[in-house]
């Protein structure tokens, strides 16, 4: 029985919100609390269930030693193109999946201050969050993109049409940013799906992979296909393995290469050794094909672009502050706590185990990007005079420090493959998105109360605050201060982690993550002085400030005690992610060590015959052409022994032409 | 007129006699319709016409003359056009007498509706 | 007169089919003519009937006896009666008779004509459409091959057996098949194959069966869903007549 | 053994969540606690004392199984010490004799080393780090008894691989935590206690005089008393914590506690905009500090691993992961400071990276990473013939200058000390725990706690900024006349002390310094506290002739005042005796003196501001003292409005001044005698505390980076003891007090040295003393505008230059599109399709005149059609087959 729930749990996560928001649109439009009720109560019907995965040593119980996927389904879909509904949960997906699942909640809990066309914006909210749930769970890139674009417009309408004065151009510019970024990952997902080939994979990755395992001979019969014995018990391991097998044979029959779009599959399938076929061209992501770039450089680039969109990195983050100025309350908070990881989660995901090779040629890049972003958003933050403005530039500058986590790869040959580091960063990267989540939403929250009231939010006409709602105070000094990043809250953790780990990729980028500290102090604090310290309030509609209520409070003090519990005991999200993320780092470590290594000796022996054939060039060597061809045909050969002579050749020729000048 | 030589009469009949015939009755069909005025005088016509068709079809069955005749196809190829005539003819009477009903006249040059 | 008598005393056989085709012919395509030039509707109705009449009799010359059947059961039987109650129902004075102008007729005849040369031309260009010894061909290779056949048997001793042990040899045999096939092939000597044909299964053809593609089923059908359209459509035709009387 | 081992920690543990549990109570029902709240204060209150109690126990047993070493240097380094004595005389010898004492002591270190290695293998069976019963004979080979253990993990990291790592949460545990541990509750009980008299004006509605509203009228506000003790308990926690730590990830979560607590509590008013503005200054300051010290944990991380201080044996498998001390002090080169192997392998990334791509094809990582443990040793040294670099040195200085950054931020040491005498917005209680006796403190602390693993360029640093900065709050407090200021610089410059002798070796000094110092800057922030509470006024100009108002205040602070001059008798007159500050700063002076012998040039300036900022002490706090106390009141209204504070806080003020007379007389030590001057009290109690490597070695250091330009070498801190520097050292202190003292009461008791007239004389170093050296306004000026200048960049190019940027794509898209749409959609597609259309169209009312709607014309078409295209199939047929 427990089998059967867990099988179909994940489903779940997805189709009640889907479920609740037919409902939803079954209620008569002006029973608004009717709507809000129900709505509250489908997420929380969500939310149980990822609880029930989360609490340990239930039936359906996250295993934490599991690095692999959990609770997988996969049944066809659209088989020609090898198109399959592929959900399943590991460490990485199933924090972001249950903060995914607990902001909901408290956004509906938001959302009773939304007053105008309650039920389309229940309705549309419940499609997101299905569309949310669907993006963190698929492992099929097709779904995975089906679901992207799922979030992207109920976004648009909540956005236009609950947001505030300039509504119309923030949805506007969210949507055109959002669709621009999914453009270029389609494109890198037909790139990735028209070269895979699951010829090249091992019937031991198959099985890893969960490649579905379709019916090439009548030898597979669909019973075997879904991996089921006729009485309907399921397959053991080891038979699973010999109808992979099978499998692989049947696939090795053809002459044709089998398309893929599992996301495993392809990252087995970017992890392998350059494969070549019989011509000697390279096959699978090797290929060049523009600029003397190879396919995975560029689907690295367009993924991580559309990836960065979303994060939202510099340069492509000034739709954030716009949507969120023009959100309501609760869309704030889901975009913050929610939407912004997806960018993250894609790196972790997609970019970094599809693309190694680019990943590692390109981790600068990535890294610079995420300090860009974090100094950047630091000094826009610290410029801001309305208040939601800076806490969207703080999320800006937040989310770099999960850019740069996620890109330290520190695992080089200079440092001997020693991992740590990196998984620190991931893992520091991981629990800043989850802390941030909650943080921002927190912030964003918080940010709402107040403009509820006094309507209005300009920085310099608050103060005084902290006299006038004491508790509201504190949940808000709370928040903030875990954005700050202090020690105790959840903010903390992730950015000291994510700091730590850079050092040993990069001195510049350490000091200057470390630098940024000082300024996020610097506008948090400010901000705090400027809102809740001082005499009294500068502002407008003063007689309208009062305490919170305690719906506001039953939002905000959650999220503050998670905020104090996560900072005090990370190892509550860590210990689900701790399996997954090193074994996916020790993978790309190795995969640095037997893969890439090669590669760059021969890179670095063709440098070391470049620079010797400029020597000779320099010399006015006539036989420049003889040696060229000696030089570049056996460039592994070129030994200490052969470099010297080399040298002492030029040396003779120096003596001779020197003369004769 | 070379093939209008007088053997052909004198020969057994061949299977180029009865498309000959089916041609006539084909062509009187034609102009029928192309002549006359009367709605049911049109309709006459489309009957001739297909009655000329139909011969062709039973003609190339036929056994007596060929040795790839059409067979069974044929005899029910033309049995599906009797059928369908029969159809279009009821179709066509229901046409002829709506019109005759709104007009109050079967001629057809009065219908000219479909004029451009 | 000439030319017929010639004809007969030439012919080398004459017999009643081409006499019977030739009266028939004739009296179809007279009445047509006749229906053609004719300006009276009644006139024309009868005439149709009688031209109608005849064609199947051209049919039935051809061997299709049930389609003969046919052309007449519900040509001449239905359809014309069906349009003879027409011209009933419109048959008004003025429209009795209905002149067409002379230049339509002369146009008509032309292309009429110019059409029916075509066609004709087109009958009698394919010189395999003129072999019509056809049929005296193949009783005359029958009558041959029972003479070849009882000269083998005379000679090679199987005429001394008796009737039941009397076996032809292979090369025999297959002769026999063959002209058995030909003479068999197309001959609608069973309405039932027709029907069994209608219903799917094709009994002259088994080889073609085999492969799967099987009779006219299918079209059958589709005729048959066609005529209850039409008669669902002629029925509601009718009734909007009412209804805008109204 | 096994006692001290399991109860220690939790007898510190539980004393640091006491106060953490007082916080949550009073963050949860604080109102509700008593009347207004006043329940917070019993609850603080009890929780300190109990930490307090908890502490002391700890303490108790601490001694009872670990005595400290009577003694640092030997009876036979007695005869050489008054050889030295008398080899004073004849100056150029003197390094001659000092050098032979180095090398006796080597030789005595080497002999016993033998002779007690039995010993240590048993220990490490035992699996503690280090633990040792000593007492006085093997002094020299002492070997400090270190408590650690693992608590719990915050992140654990390649769990199962050879990197295994993981950030957790530990404790080290040895007597200078002890040490702390005891000084921190028994102030800060004092202080609660204090407070709960001080802040009675919260329990009730309370006015605020320096807040205006916009109506004119005062500030009306309820009272927030349980909401500072609140406060104070969550400084209480942090603070413990912070001692208690183990790791230096540890130290930094609790460094910024601290940090957010001294931010809470420098803004309690928060109305007040100078308190909040106060605040904001104080934690960026501070954060600007751990920005660096961010830098130096990034650096220990990465190259190390660890941030563990001592060897923790996780798993209690008997083999302990090494610590940052023994890795970076290794047992096998007698515990000599050395970049370890990771710092190495860091440094020598590239090296590294060239060798493996080098390696042939098929080198597995075994091999290489064989190679490169190889190759460490010769990395560190610099020995590759090509490059004498000495991989990881550099790492090791940024390391240790990294965590000395945020002890500059935290201790308010130049160039960051302009938070601390801001941080006096706070009331006056906070002053006196958070910013004199503990918070900033805590760097001092962090720099005696890390000193193993500070280089000799970092040590150099860290005296240089002491130096810098005693002199620079010395001068400003000179002219400060906000009494709680003056304490403030007087709080900086005596941190800066407590720098310099770290810096210049003097571990013990410096840390004695620092426990002295939170009894005696304690007491006198309470003392001025007292005084404002009684005047309302924090100006001095205001006070005068209190003494006869509020004797208990004024002579318990007498006593303070008397204690930070450092005033006693001479060791130089036989009998050395006086109150705690003369122990500590004498040590201080003659480990600068002694740094002075090795080091003539540095050395010198070194001492001699040292001697000057004595001075300059003494001054300035016996002027607080007279224009506070002694003369005729300046403003009678506030002097007859004043009165002696209740016996809630002058009873803590009596405690305290005890404490700051005598915390560091040495109680069972043999007094007077010469070389046993220090016997079982605090000196020996910190001593026992030294790091290893630092006792046994006879000059730390005397190699490092910028030995091209400048010959260091740090003398070894058991030599100040010498009596060659005993007896002038103490005659210049006790010179330098007096006349400091002096000239204070000549300017502001007797009165026969005007002091307006000195300030005309001296009218621009005046002002520029009274600008506080105008270190706000360039701040000001070269930071914070700056800051604010690039933010407002940033945000204008956000907005104004990405924003339009995008919004000119859009624009331009939309011409495109238009232009698109003008011309190649309309007149191109559209012409054309509308010209074919058009076309069509005429075309077909030509053909219209055909279509006469006459049906037997339509036949007539259709067969003339069909004969058509059969006449035209003909011809086709008939054209191919030509």
């Amino acid at each position: 029985m427990s089998s059967v729930v867990a099988t179909y749990i994940l489903s779940a996560l997805i189709f009640l919100p889907a479920l609740g928001a037919l409902i939803v649109s079954l209620l008569p439009k002006d029973n608004k609390d009717l709507i809000r009720f129900t709505t509250l109560i489908v997420t929380i019907l969500v939310l149980l269930p990822t609880l029930l995965i989360a609490i340990p040593n239930g039936p359906i119980s996250f295993d934490i030693a599991e690095p692999g996927m959990q609770h997988v389904v996969n049944n066809s879909w659209i088989p020609t193109f090898d198109i399959n509904y592929f959900l399943g949960l590991d460490g990485i997906s199933f924090p972001l999946v249950l903060l995914t699942a607990v902001i909901s909640v408290f956004a509906m809990g938001a959302s009773w201050s939304i007053d105008k066309y309650v039920k389309g914006y229940c309705i549309l909210f419940l499609i997101l969050l299905a569309g949310m749930m669907g993006v963190f769970m698929s492992l099929d890139f097709f779904l995975f993109y089906i679901f992207w674009e799922v979030m992207l417009l109920p976004m648009y309408f909540l956005i236009g049409v609950w947001g505030g004065p300039r509504k119309e151009y923030a949805a506007l510019k969210f949507f055109l940013f959002t669709l621009f970024g999914s453009v270029l990952m389609l494109i890198a997902i037909l790139m990735l799906y028209f070269n895979s080939d699951l010829r090249q994979l091992s019937p031991e990755q198959l099985v890893t992979a969960n490649v579905k395992l379709y019916d090439l001979d009548a030898e597979i019969n669909n019973t075997v296909a879904n991996l089921v014995h006729e009485d309907g018990t399921s397959f053991d391991d080891e038979e699973y393995l010999a109808v992979a097998t099978l499998y692989h044979t049947q696939l090795n029959d053809s002459v044709h290469p089998t398309h893929t779009f599992n996301i495993l599959a392809l990252q087995q399938m970017g992890q392998l050794p350059t494969q070549y076929d019989e011509k000697g061209n390279e096959l699978l992501f090797d290929k060049e094909i523009l600029f003397g770039k190879t396919i995975q450089w560029w689907a690295f680039v367009l993924l991580f672009i559309g990836f960065a969109i979303k994060v939202p990195a510099v340069p492509f983050h000034t739709w954030l502050p716009d949507a969120h100025v023009e959100a309501p309350t609760p869309i704030s908070m889901i975009l913050a706590g929610v939407l912004l990881k997806m960018g993250g989660y894609g790196i972790i995901r997609i970019c970094y185990p599809i693309c190694p090779d680019a990943g590692y040629d390109l981790a600068w890049g990535v890294c610079l990007i995420g300090v860009v972003s974090m100094v950047y958003g630091a000094f826009a933050a610290l410029a801001q005079t309305d208040f939601k403005r800076m806490v969207a530039y703080s999320s800006v500058s937040h989310m770099g420090y999960v850019v740069l986590g996620l890109g330290v790869w520190s695992a080089t040959p200079g440092a001997l493959y020693d991992s740590t580091s990196w998984s620190m960063g991931v893992k520091g990267a991981m629990f800043q998105m989850i802390g941030h989540g909650i943080s921002s939403a927190g912030m964003f929250f918080m940010v709402g109360i107040i403009y509820d009231r006094v309507h209005h939010r300009n920085l310099n006409e608050f103060g005084g605050l902290m006299s006038k709602m004491p508790l509201y105070t504190t949940f808000a000094m709370i928040l903030f201060f875990a954005g700050l990043g202090l020690p105790g809250l959840c903010g903390f953790i992730g950015e000291a982690f994510v700091v730590l780990s850079i050092w040993k990729f990069s001195m510049v980028f350490a000091v200057i993550a470390a630098f940024v500290v000082i300024l996020t102090a610097g506008y948090i604090l400010w901000a705090i002085q400027r809102v809740y310290l001082g005499a009294e309030y500068k502002g407008p509609n003063e007689d309208e400030i009062v305490e919170i209520k305690p719906r506001e409070i039953s939002i905000a003090l959650p999220l503050c005690i998670m905020a104090i519990v996560l900072g005090v005991f990370p190892s509550l999200i860590f210990r689900y992610m701790d399996a997954t993320i090193d074994n996916q780092v020790q993978s790309l470590s190795t995969w640095t060590d037997e893969v890439k290594t090669p590669r760059l000796q021969a890179l670095d022996d063709e440098n070391k015959a470049k620079e010797l054939i400029e020597a000779f060039e320099k010399l006015g060597q006539e036989n420049v052409e003889a040696n060229k061809q000696v030089l570049f045909v056996q460039p592994n050969e070129i030994e200490q022994e052969a470099e010297e002579q080399a040298l002492v050749k030029i040396e003779d020729k120096l003596q001779v032409s020197l003369p004769s000048d | 007129m070379e093939w209008l030589t007088p053997d052909i009469l004198t020969e057994p009949v061949g299977l180029s006699h009865f498309l000959a015939v089916g041609a006539f009755l084909f062509v009187t069909g034609a102009v029928c319709m192309a002549t006359k005025r009367n709605t049911l005088g049109i309709l006459m016509g489309i009957e001739l016409v297909l009655n000329g068709a139909n011969i062709n079809f039973v003609a190339f069955a036929s056994p007596y003359f060929r040795e790839d005749n059409l067979g069974l196809d044929g005899h029910l190829m033309a049995l599906f056009v009797i059928v369908l005539a029969a159809a279009e003819a009821a179709v066509a009477l229901a046409i002829a007498l709506n019109y005759y009903n709104n007009y109050a006249t079967i001629d057809v040059d009065k219908a000219n509706e479909l004029k451009g | 007169m000439f030319l017929l008598a010639e004809a007969t005393s030439n012919a080398a056989v004459i017999n009643w089919h081409t006499v019977f085709f030739f009266v028939v012919a004739a009296l179809s395509c007279g009445f047509a003519l006749a229906m053609l030039f004719s300006s009276n509707i009644v006139r024309m109705a009868f005439f149709l009937v009688i031209s109608l009449a005849s064609a199947s009799g051209v049919i039935f010359l051809t061997g299709s006896h049930f389609v003969g059947a046919m052309q007449l059961m519900i040509y001449v039987g239905g359809t014309v009666v069906l349009l003879i109650f027409g011209v009933m129902l419109t048959a008004q004075e003025a429209f009795i008779t209905m002149k067409t102008k002379a230049g339509d007729w002369v146009l008509a005849l032309i292309v009429g004509g110019s059409l029916f040369a075509l066609l004709t031309q087109a009958a009698f260009s394919v010189e395999a459409w003129h072999s019509t010894d056809y049929q005296q061909d193949l009783v005359k290779e029958v009558e041959k091959f029972n003479k070849d056949v009882i000269a083998s048997m005379q000679s090679d001793g199987r005429a001394e057996l008796d009737v039941e042990d009397r076996k032809l040899t292979k090369e025999e045999r297959v002769t026999l098949s063959d002209l058995q096939k030909r003479i068999r092939h197309g001959y609608p000597e069973l309405t039932g194959q027709i029907g069994l044909a209608l219903v799917g299964v094709r009994t002259d053809q088994p080889s073609v069966e085999a492969t799967g593609y099987t009779g006219y089923l299918l079209p059958f059908e589709i005729v048959s869903v066609h005529l209850l359209v039409v008669l669902i459509g002629a029925a509601y035709l009718a009734r909007a007549k009412k209804r805008s009387a109204e | 053994m096994g006692v001290p081992d399991q109860i220690l920690p939790i007898l510190l543990g539980l004393a640091v969540l006491a106060p953490l549990a007082s916080f949550v109570i009073i963050l949860l029902f604080g109102p509700n606690l008593g009347k207004q709240g006043v329940g917070g204060a019993y609850v603080a209150t009890g929780a300190i004392v109990c930490s307090a109690i908890l502490s002391f126990l700890a303490g108790f047993i601490w001694l009872s199984s670990h005595m400290p070493p009577a003694t640092v240097h030997h009876h036979d380094e007695h005869h050489e010490a008054s050889d030295h004595a008398e080899s004073k005389q004849h100056g150029p010898e003197l390094h001659g004799s000092l050098e032979q004492d180095s090398h006796f002591a080597l030789a005595k270190f080497s002999e016993e080393v033998e002779g007690d290695e039995s010993g240590e293998h048993q220990d490490e069976e035992h699996g503690e780090a280090a633990q040792h019963d000593a007492d006085a004979d093997d002094a020299e080979n002492f070997i400090p008894p270190v408590y650690t253990g693992h608590w719990y993990s915050l992140g654990r990291f390649m769990v199962g691989t050879p990197y295994e790592a993981d950030v957790s949460i530990n404790y080290y545990i040895d007597s200078l935590t002890i040490i702390m541990f005891c000084m921190v509750t028994f102030i800060a009980s004092c202080i609660h206690f204090y407070a709960s008299g001080y802040m009675h004006d919260e329990l009730h509605e309370f006015t605020d005089p320096e807040v205006i509203m916009k109506d004119g009228s005062n500030l009306v506000r309820p009272g927030r008393y349980h909401r500072f003790f609140q406060y104070l308990s969550l400084f209480c926690f942090s603070m413990l914590g912070l001692v208690l730590a183990g790791n230096i990830a540890m130290t930094f979560v609790f460094w910024e506690l601290v940090g957010i607590c001294s931010y809470f509590l420098i803004g309690f008013y928060v109305e007040r905009h100078s308190a909040s503005t106060a605040a904001n200054k104080a934690f960026i300051v501070n954060r600007i500090g751990d920005f660096g010290m961010l830098i130096g944990l990034m650096a220990l991380w990465a190259s190390l691993g660890t941030f563990n201080f001592g060897d923790i044996d996780r798993n209690n498998d008997g083999t302990p992961e090494e610590g940052l001390f023994s890795l970076m002090r290794p047992e096998a080169s007698n515990h000599k400071l050395q970049a370890p192997d990771g710092m190495v392998a860091l440094g020598a990334k590239d090296r590294i990276e060239e060798l493996v791509l080098k390696a042939e094809d098929g080198t597995t990582r075994e091999e290489l990473e064989d190679d490169v443990a190889e190759m460490i040793p010769v990395w560190r040294e610099g020995e590759l013939e090509e490059d004498s670099t000495k991989y990881g040195y550099t790492l090791l200085v940024i390391a240790g200058l990294g965590i000395f950054c945020g002890c500059v931020g935290k201790s308010a040491q130049f160039p960051l000390h302009t938070w601390l005498p801001d941080a006096m917005e706070g009331p006056t209680p906070v002053s006196a725990l958070v910013h004199s006796a503990t918070m900033v403190a805590a760097g001092v602390f962090l720099v005696a706690r890390f000193y193993p693993v500070f280089a000799p360029e970092v040590l150099f640093v860290i005296a240089c900024t002491g130096c810098i900065t005693l002199f620079i709050g010395a001068t400003i407090a000179i002219v400060a006349t906000d009494i709680k200021r003056v304490l403030a610089y007087s709080t900086v410059s005596q941190l800066g002390y407590m720098m310099l002798a770290l810096g210049l070796g003097g571990w013990t000094a410096g840390v004695m310094h620092l426990v002295t110092h939170a009894f005696f800057k304690s007491l006198l922030f309470m003392c001025s506290g007292s005084v404002i509470h009684a005047v309302h006024t924090n100006e001095m100009t205001e006070m005068g002739g209190l003494r006869k108002k509020m004797p208990f205040t004024a002579y318990t602070m007498l006593v303070g005042c008397i204690a930070i001059a450092g005033v006693g008798i001479p060791s130089a007159l036989g009998l050395p005796f006086g109150l705690s500050g003369y122990y500590s700063k004498d040590s201080i002076l003659e480990q600068a003196y002694s740094y002075m012998i090795v080091n003539p040039i540095m050395g010198s300036v070194f001492f001699y501001a040292a001697l000057g900022g004595a001075v300059i002490t003494a001054f300035y706090m016996f002027r607080m003292w007279f224009l506070t106390f002694a003369g005729e009141p300046r403003d009678q209204k506030r002097y007859d409005h004043a009165h002696e504070s209740p016996k809630v806080m002058y009873v803590p003020l009596v405690i305290l001044a005890v404490m700051a007379a005598g915390v560091a007389w040495p109680f069972f030590g043999e007094l007077g005698t010469e070389g046993d001057t220090y016997g079982f009290g605090l000196y020996n109690f910190i001593e026992q505390g030294r790091p290893l490597g630092l006792w046994l070695e006879n000059d730390m250091a005397s190699n490092h980076m910028f030995s091209d330009w400048l010959e260091l070498s740090w003398p070894h801190e058991s030599k100040s003891h010498a009596a060659n520097i005993k007896g002038p050292v103490g005659l210049m202190a006790i010179g330098t007090a007096i006349l400091g003292i002096s000239l204070a009461a000549a300017m502001y008791l007797w009165r026969f040295l005007n002091p307006e007239d000195a300030r005309k004389a001296f009218a621009p170093i005046y002002n520029f003393l009274v600008n506080k050296w105008k270190f706000d306004e360039a701040y000001n000026a070269v930071f914070v505008k700056p800051t604010h200048v690039v933010a407002w960049c940033i945000a204008t190019f956000d907005k104004q230059w990405i924003d339009r940027f995008l919004e000119s794509l859009v624009f331009g898209t939309r011409r495109i599109s238009g232009f698109l749409s003008t011309y190649i959609d309309k007149l191109c597609v559209d012409g054309l399709i509308n010209g074919v259309a058009s076309r069509c169209y005429s075309i077909g009312h030509g053909l219209q005149k055909i279509q006469t709607g006459s049906l037997r014309q339509y036949v007539m078409f259709i067969v003339v059609g069909t004969i058509t295209v059969f006449v035209l199939l003909s011809f086709w047929s008939y054209a191919i087959a030509q």
